[in-house]
């Protein structure tokens, strides 16, 4: 029997597969489509400190083999999130990461604070891609003090695990990576999607109202496995690997990378069963490249210099 | 319920400029669609799938009529399709016209270009139930135009082109005050044919059904919001629409 | 008529079209399959103080539409190349750009003085996603510094125009574009690829010989047209962009995010008319919308705030 | 001279284990391809050509037979066209075996696995010039094997495979000395058998078929070099190969 299990700070996942934080709401839609409880966790998606109703439309455009969608963190707000999704994804036998995103400081610490509240929720996921008004829209996610300094503040605020989602927009993502560990980050999760843009040429602007969007899709998997490979071999923390990942293939090229569980998002929006699909063919796929176990195969594909 | 089915193709025509009709076969779509529902469908090669609107069902042999327009990449694939081959789908998708209590009042219909079809198995719907049908269909011009015949044999039909190669010249509102009077409408078209509508309309009940680019089409990636007020509300158009009451949405 | 002429510091070009560096060698190959003259522009591959053999083999793997070489600059060095490839091209009516590169600032220096002395070559493209290997592999691409003073020396030795290609692989791509188009660049190309990874599951390594390599096809046109958008509002000096083209669509793409002209790589391996079917292509889509040339479209997609 | 070509497909053949054989007409490359020479075929949806050997030519019906191994993406998506379905080739490509000055001689053909296709064609040619032919093919294992009874009829023919399901047992490199004297062979299979054999038969002219990940395929790229010696040199498989003299390369 291959074994799927895979234990990290906060998680005991059954197995290494969870839908990617956007990419899955609060999972009530594709909780109709199969039992959620066959997940190794759910990613929620981003909370904030207050309701938030996003960009203006189109937000979403194709891509060669990839999208780019540019949502702007629309949700419902950290207390409605706990007092409704919460509870109805703790009906599901999976574990529970809570993506947390703000404008500033204080309210990245809010929202951490708020889930530290409850049960239910297993860890947090920071998503420091967010541009941070109070400094004039720098990107908390691409200067590894800010990323240092925000993990700090959630991680004083809340007593469960943080995985600090790094942004690939970056020159050096292994001093990212670094930064956040010592600033006390549980995890890594990796990569956020990459700036695009597309032009329409019939209206000759921006096909995305907000102009520019986060391409995802496996257009950008050669650059998640290239990331994830270089920063497992500088941390010690472990990385929830995502970055167009829609077959068990996929999911094992991530875990020789350096990955210790994988997400999958854009792949949900073709076909809404590609996490238990993924999840089935996972045994079989580890044997017949000679693994036992999706832990056996942890940073695997690294070559020593 | 919404899910996953193969749709198998049983043929294929181009019935106006650009613009196919294809008829598929599928039991449990076929059986359980409303008018206004639409398929969410996959094309082979490209990441999103396209919604497409349901323009009839022939439950009797399990068949689903679809008509697109060629615009880009995805329709033109699909447009090579033929019979025997298969594509899948989820479906079906959203929430339809409501059509409860229309016995013996009269409907106006107002279709804009490739937002025609859904309002066909709507029109026979109502038929069905004795409904008095007035439809206004708009092209861009001659070439463009389609189902005049299947229309008319519901009722009253006018057929608008907007440089008046074919019927009345000009736009769809245009031609309402001569349509004569009516109950309620509904419509499928552009926006700005939708929003000169509504605004032209204000005083009488009517659904709308909308378009936007969408992700998941299922309602979890809020691609495909329509504020519903200035404070912040909003409705999901995959899964809350596509159709809607014109007062639940600010166009 | 649509007028596709451009006028680019030292390239009149009839049209905005060229072979990228490295997917095009110097033209002996493509000449085969139609008349070069056909072409705007072609831009070597890249040129080397001395001979380069480059990398060990496997040096491209495929991804999903894009691809990842890592050549590792095989050329026959600047003399050579100026002495048996410069000539050749020379036969065709078409614009020779000389794309540089080097290891160290002399190496740069040196292959910038050889094509000074030669006629035949109209521009330089400046290739600085090169290791520095004097300063211990920091890439001259990716620090603003750096690629100043490359662009200093390399303007100091050369008489002919400037085109700086920019590396994708940064933080901040605006502020690289300033800091060349400050050092006395005469227009930018970019984007050069982005790096990126395979895992070959079978051998449980990086596909790639030397692990890593550079992302380029249509997956990335997403991120070329962001950063070209970006940066055309910040420089007054043109931009040749390039990534993932394959179609006069494309084309217009990139000259309305800002690019002046288009530079075509990858797609000359699936189809060697790639080129010129695109410059056939390219007045009936830039009547299609609304443009009489070429000229007319450079920008027209940025959208003023 | 290497051209763009569509190829019109004929039949297409599972003729072992994920193995297709495929046959293919097009009247330019079948009139001027050489035994050795290649196809960089296009498939659709894939960035990078696939290139797949000639296996054998019928220049009277215009047609080219190509084998190949579903190994990945490309070649699965290759295996489900079927006759009447066409895809596009630059070929013909690369430099094949040279067979000149070979009559009155005594040839050994040494394929191994998806490497045996190449060597069918150059037998048949070697076969017309009354060239006397010896042939060692090497699978892994019995449902690999193929075109024995093609390979017999140009002469004496062995088949090993790894485990001994069929034929002999062991390596191809194992059969050679039982094979008999010959004058010069040629080899097309996986790098380690061909180290294997050309150190074992360095005293023998030999001519061998290389591999490597291809960008271009035209010479262009130099995604396929392979080094000529240990300062530098070095040739591209796929415009001065894939065929080389055992001398010219290093291994
Ligand atoms: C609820 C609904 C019902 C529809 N019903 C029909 C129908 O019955 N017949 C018909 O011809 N068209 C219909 N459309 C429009 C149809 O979805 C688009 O024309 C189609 O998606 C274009 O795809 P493409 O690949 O050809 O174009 P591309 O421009 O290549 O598509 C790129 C991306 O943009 C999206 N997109 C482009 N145009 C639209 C659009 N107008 N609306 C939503 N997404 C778009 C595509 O789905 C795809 O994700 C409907 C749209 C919606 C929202
Ligand atoms: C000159 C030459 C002749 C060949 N002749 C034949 C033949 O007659 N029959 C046959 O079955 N195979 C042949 N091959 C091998 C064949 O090219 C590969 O099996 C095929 O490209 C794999 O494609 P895929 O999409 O199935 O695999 P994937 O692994 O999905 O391919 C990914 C990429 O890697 C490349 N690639 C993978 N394996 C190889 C390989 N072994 N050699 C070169 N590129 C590879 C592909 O072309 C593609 O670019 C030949 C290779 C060369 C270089
Ligand atoms: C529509 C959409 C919405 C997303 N929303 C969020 C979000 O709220 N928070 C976050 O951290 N990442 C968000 N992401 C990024 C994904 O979680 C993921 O990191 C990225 O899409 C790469 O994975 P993929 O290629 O499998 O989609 C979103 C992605 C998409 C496509
Ligand atoms: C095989 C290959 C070799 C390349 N060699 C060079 C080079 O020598 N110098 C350079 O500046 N860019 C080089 N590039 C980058 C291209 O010039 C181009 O910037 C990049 O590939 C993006 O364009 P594309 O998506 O159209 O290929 C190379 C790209 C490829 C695919
Ligand atoms: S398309 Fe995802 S919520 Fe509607
Ligand atoms: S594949 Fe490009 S040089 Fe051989």
């Amino acid at each position: 029997m291959t074994n799927l299990a895979v234990n990290l700070p906060g998680l005991k996942l059954k197995n290494p597969i969870m839908p990617a934080s956007g990419c899955f709401a609060f999972g009530r839609e594709y909780s109709k489509f199969y039992d959620l409880s066959k997940l190794g966790a759910v990613i929620m998606k981003a909370a904030t400190g207050t309701e938030r109703f996003g960009n203006p439309t189109p937000r979403v455009a194709e891509t060669a083999s990839g999208m780019l969608n540019a949502i702007g963190l629309q949700n419902p707000g950290v207390e409605k999130i706990i007092e409704k999704e919460v509870p109805f994804l703790a009906n599901y036998n999976t574990q529970i990461i809570a993506n947390i995103a703000g404008s500033t400081l204080e309210e990245y610490e809010k929202v951490a604070a708020a889930f530290n509240q409850t049960d239910h929720v297993h860890a947090l996921e920071l998503n420091i891609s967010c541009p941070n008004v109070k400094e004039g829209g720098i990107q908390f996610g691409t200067d590894p003090r800010m990323a240092a300094k925000v993990t700090e503040v959630v991680k004083k605020a809340s007593q469960l695990p943080v995985y600090v989602k790094l942004s690939p927009n970056v020159t050096n993502i292994v001093e990212m990576a670094k930064a956040v560990e010592t600033a006390g980050a549980d995890g890594l999760s990796m990569i956020n999607t990459l700036t695009g843009m597309q032009i329409h040429l019939p209206s000759k602007k921006p096909l995305i109202a907000n102009k520019t969007g986060g391409l995802s899709g496996p257009a950008i998997k050669p650059i998640a496995i290239r990331m994830i490979y270089e920063v497992k071999q500088h941390v010690s923390i472990p990385i929830i690997g995502m970055g167009g990942v829609s077959s068990a293939e996929d999911v094992l090229e991530f875990l020789l990378a350096g990955a210790s569980a994988v997400a999958v998002g854009t792949a949900n929006f073709n076909n809404p069963y590609a996490c238990p699909e993924i999840i089935d063919a996972l045994p079989d796929t580890l044997k017949r490249y000679g693994f036992d176990s999706v832990e056996d195969a942890i940073g695997k594909g690294i070559v020593q210099v | 319920m919404m899910r996953k089915e193969i749709m198998l193709i049983n043929a294929v025509e181009r019935i106006a400029l650009d613009t196919i009709e294809m008829v598929v076969e599928n039991p449990y779509i076929s059986q359980t669609a409303t008018p206004g529902q639409f398929l969410h469908v996959s094309v082979e090669g490209y990441t999103l799938r396209r919604p497409i609107s349901i323009a009839d069902i022939n439950s009797e042999n399990n068949t689903i009529t679809i008509l697109f327009k060629i615009v880009g990449a995805g329709t033109a694939k699909l447009a090579t399709l033929s019979p025997g081959m298969s594509f899948d789908v989820l479906g079906p998708s959203g929430n339809g016209f409501q059509i409860e209590g229309n016995q013996k009042s009269t409907i106006l219909l107002i279709g804009g270009g490739i937002g025609v079809p859904p309002l066909y198995y709507l029109g026979k719907k109502l038929a069905e139930k004795n409904t008095e049908i007035i439809s206004i269909l708009g092209f861009q011009t001659e070439v463009n135009v389609f189902y005049e015949e299947k229309f008319s044999k519901l009722g009253k039909t006018y057929i608008v082109t907007n440089d008046g190669t074919y019927g009345e010249e000009g736009f769809v509102t245009d031609i309402i005050e001569k349509a004569g009077d009516f109950d309620s409408y509904y419509s499928c078209g552009p926006l700005p044919m939708l929003k000169a509508i509504t605004a032209k309309l204000k005083d009488k009940p009517g659904m709308i059904s909308l378009e936007e680019r969408m992700g998941c089409g299922v309602g979890a990636c809020m691609a495909c919001v329509i504020p519903t007020d200035e404070k912040g509300g909003y409705k999901k158009i995959c899964s809350d629409g596509p159709v809607f009451h014109v007062q639940e949405v600010s166009l």
